[in-house]
């Protein structure tokens, strides 16, 4: 059959992986957008197998075996992973997707060391640089599942004077992948060395950034695999790599630029910054000596709770961290229930990526229209009587809109201290991701109530339906 | 120099439908809401699992008695294939809380 | 049939990359404020002068004393430089405005 | 000299291109937008007169010379041109566009007839196709132009039942087309033939639809104009023809479809809807005999105004039909010496195109502070005293709101109602663009000044230096 047949269906891969894309942008079309470009990556694996082929071997064994296991160990992860786990997950078959450029490219330079494939210089420079840019997307992104799932310390693996030491390993790796496509020959010695530089390169560039930095590093090293597999379309000259693997790249590119602005920060400075990793562990205390933050009772936050007539809860990382979405939502039906008009005001970046707090509370079923955006939110605060903030921190800090040496300076946030009274829970008076003091926990409107916010919720979803 | 002459007449077209792509990726990504950031990256990252078809192809060139090259490029389907998968399927996931809500 | 699969074939990349192009012309354009839709209007018909080329190719290959063949090839020069001149112009001074509102 | 280095200054033409449709979109960078393109074409320009070419006759005096002319009358025309003329200029600089395609075209159907350059069947179609929508695109212009400018009835040249009409012409020249396309050979007679109904048809296909719709028109012709440049850029196998011409077709499509969303209406409706047409003219007079309309003195208007601490001015249509402009401002300038709190509230589609009454404001030199969009004015009027309609209708008609059945029904409108009091300026009961009678003139709020805008105000000027 002429080969023409499987370039357009390509081609038909390459349209629905825009379309695909292009919808996922638009919370209404997203789903549909991303069956689009599964359908897309559907036609072209299959285009690729049955691709007329000189001198083809078929092993078609070994294709369908690799690609069965693949398929089952991708579903089941997909499947039965918890919610909030599920970045971990994105960084993981990041990490995979940059495995599988990496042994591609290996393959190709054993065999033209091997002399079965003769290249140009240009394709060992392509091949090298997937090679180096895989590696990276490989070990980078088991690095960020790793410090996601806790499994590694914000501050384990740093090398010393990180930036100089980064910077040092980018620039020889790069300067190997010129000296070896300009000999034009390729030595397993200086290929292992590049090798191994490459995923040393990976670790010490995520390891430095702390975990709540996470998302941006994913969305970047997802780019890079984008890269990769761009790469290794111009060496196979396969349309649909090439295209797919662009898109990917300039798209993931661009939206690591967003999720940066969204937390009013640049790339660089969640590259080389530090205060991600310090933020949450620092020590803090109550750095204002003069200043008490008051206490309630949660008898006496029961009965506030219970004779107001309108409440907004704040949710934040804590919510996350303490799993307190189904008790928030207990004590949400017991005062709906109570005649209390309950809603959510989501802030844009509370939690740890973006929509975290959608996810959470669509986990629980709490309706759509309880939830606020920020303006909504900001619009209905001054009408509100009492906010419950639920282990946010930095999304109600209001010193981001005066202090101006701030981290947060600039940041819009929810204004809960325009509402009647304030309770915040959370369980001491350490700072939160940006590692900034909160002078609403000092307003004379705040009231603190320490402690586990699961823990702090159901005293007071007892509290309440005992006690008043 | 000569060269490089030479790859980009050979290549122009494939140097426009390359830079096309570049500042289509950017726009279609330049103006999405926030809460669709973690969806769209993981639908993004399914998508660049599109470098499997490397691997398959690399194991259509391999002689068929050439075990190690093969064992090579069928660990390569799996982790793409995984990706892949993966992917598209925890992005689905993910989205169908977006659903759920309207 | 025959010559159409022969013109896909030769033409692959340029089909991609005008598709492309399709699809950021769209991109572009599918989120901007209506007040900046008459600019954008006038500033897109100047780019679309650029069929200009064609007159100026036109010309060039004319046998020099073809009299009747230059003398089109110079009215269609003409016609396409007032559109490229004035399109551009005219949008400058549109824009103008907008300018000094800020 | 190579020509790879005129294809990358080509390549350079699109991308500035590209990037100057981008900034275009944005009122900040608009004009640096319009720049990089003007400079991308430029540059694209000159490759071409230089780009090397085998049996080029160089002829560079034909060609400057033409440039020479060609750049005197568009700057002269651009620079010359009133504010609110620019429509019409747009509309007649494109269709010169359109005639451009059209020479072209013939030429090489001339050479071709004489055998001097053989030709493909598909060539031959393309260049067919250049020569139908070129022609189009030139006559069609030119009758936008004449209705936008007042040379020519809104009924002028309508051929008798137009949608049919026009189909058929349609379906006649594509056929055409086929048909020379597929026997490869051009004969004068049917190239005549093409041209001459290809020219018809750009007549017919815009004289029925109404003069207030031409700005919609003009968009869709000026993608007309871009598919042109993008045919003869195949027939050239000229990539910055080519993609430029793309460009334009494809953002000129969608931009007309924008237009068309912002009137709330279809492109299909446009087309083929006669509501255009017949709105502005048609009878209607107060059409529910029961209500009345109440009438205003301009002594009464002068006082109410000069009392009042804020006043928004909403302009409209008839202030350019009146052409107002200045006398909107000099009261304005009086009613601010008095300390009233003046300010206009601009409707996204109030006038015939986007951005009309800007451009009028802008030109009398309004500052932009004074200037309150849809949404900032509907926060607004709540709190304003009085409102003056200088020649607004259907952009404050508040059955946009409430009545289904209304040709307008969804569109947002300006909620004049919610001010204090309207005083709506127009020279009789007639409805407006959109043909439809408006409830506002009888509230119980509204009180009307009869006659023209620019006269009505002058007056009450006077009213107000003499009277208060
Ligand atoms: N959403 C994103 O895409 C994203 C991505 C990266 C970074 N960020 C950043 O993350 C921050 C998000 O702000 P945020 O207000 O949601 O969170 P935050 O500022 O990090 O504050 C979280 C608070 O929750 C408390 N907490 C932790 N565990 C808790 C538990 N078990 N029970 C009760 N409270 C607990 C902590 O205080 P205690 O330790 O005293 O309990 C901490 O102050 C922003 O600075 C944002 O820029 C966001
Ligand atoms: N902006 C765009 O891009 C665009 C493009 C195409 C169509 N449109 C449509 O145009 C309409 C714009 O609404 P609009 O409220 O601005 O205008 P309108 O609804 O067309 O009403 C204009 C009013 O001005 C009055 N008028 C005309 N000449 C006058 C004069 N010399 N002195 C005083 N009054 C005069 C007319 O009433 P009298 O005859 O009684 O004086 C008429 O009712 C919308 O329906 C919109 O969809 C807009």
């Amino acid at each position: 059959m002429n080969s023409i047949w499987f370039d357009i269906i390509y081609f038909a891969g390459v349209l629905l992986f825009i379309v695909g894309l292009q919808r996922l942008g638009h919370p209404a079309s997203a789903r549909r957008g991303n069956l689009m470009a599964a359908a897309g990556m559907g036609i072209s694996i299959l285009a690729s197998i049955f691709y007329p082929m000189e001198g083809s071997h078929g092993n078609y064994l070994w294709i369908f075996a690799g690609m069965g296991i693949g398929a089952v160990i991708g579903w089941l992860a997909a499947k039965r992973v918890q919610m909030t786990a599920m970045p971990q997950l994105v960084s993981l078959f990041n990490g995979l997707g940059g495995a599988c450029a990496v042994v591609i490219s290996l393959v190709q330079l054993i065999g033209a060391e091997q002399g079965a494939t003769p290249m140009s210089q240009a394709e060992l420079g392509t091949i090298l640089l997937t090679l180096l840019v895989g590696s990276v997307a490989f070990t980078g992104s088991l690095i960020a599942w790793a410090k996601l799932d806790g499994r590694l310390k914000d501050n384990a693996l740093v090398p010393p004077f990180p930036t100089i030491f980064n910077m040092a390993l980018l620039l020889i790796s790069l300067g190997l992948v010129i000296f070896m496509a300009v000999q034009g020959e390729v030595s397993m010695m200086w290929m292992g060395i590049l090798l191994a530089i490459s995923l040393v390169y990976g670790v010490t560039f995520v390891s430095p950034i702390g975990g709540a930095d996470m998302p941006v590093v994913i969305s970047l090293l997802n780019s890079f695999t984008g890269l990769t597999a761009a790469l290794a379309g111009l060496i196979y000259s396969n349309q649909v790599m090439l295209m797919g693997g662009i898109l990917v790249g300039s798209s993931g590119t661009i939206l690591t630029v967003l999720m940066c602005q969204a937390m009013n920060r640049s790339l660089w400075n969640v590259i080389v910054g530090s205060f991600g990793a310090s933020g949450g562990s620092g020590g803090g205390a109550a750095s204002d000596g003069e200043q008490v933050a008051k206490e309630l009772s949660k008898t006496d936050a029961a009965i506030l709770l219970a004779y107001s007539s309108s409440v907004v809860i704040v949710p934040g990382y804590g919510l996350a961290v303490a799993q307190a979405q189904r008790a928030c939502r207990d004590l949400d039906n017991e005062l709906t229930a109570r005649g209390v008009d309950v809603s959510y005001a989501i802030h844009p970046v509370a939690g740890r990526m973006p929509g975290h707090m959608n996810v959470l509370l669509a986990e629980v079923d709490v309706p759509y229209e309880k939830l606020m955006d920020l303006e909504q939110a900001n619009n209905a605060l001054p009408n509100t009587d009492v906010v419950i903030v639920v282990g946010a921190n930095d999304v109600v800090n209001p010193s981001a809109r005066t202090d101006t040496s701030s981290p947060i300076y600039g940041m819009p946030i929810l204004n809960v201290d325009e509402a009647g009274k304030v309770l915040v829970m959370k369980r001491s008076m350490r700072p939160g991701y940006a590692g900034v003091q909160n002078p609403l926990f000092f307003h004379k409107k705040t009231h603190m109530l320490f402690g586990d916010a699961k823990k702090t919720l159901q005293e007071l979803l007892e509290a309440t339906k005992v006690g008043v | 120099m000569e060269a490089f002459v030479h790859f980009l007449q050979d290549n122009l077209l494939m140097i426009y439908s390359v830079t096309f792509a570049v500042f289509l990726g950017f726009e279609l990504i330049s103006k999405v809401p926030t809460v669709i950031h973690t969806p769209l990256m993981s639908g993004a990252n399914a998508i660049s699992g599109v470098v499997i078809i490397g691997a398959i192809l690399l194991i259509r060139q391999t002689p068929s008695d050439d075990y190690a090259m093969l064992a090579f490029g069928f660990l390569g389907v799996i982790l793409g294939m995984t990706n892949v998968v993966g992917g598209f399927a925890v992005t689905d996931r993910m989205l169908e809380m977006f659903k759920k809500k309207k």
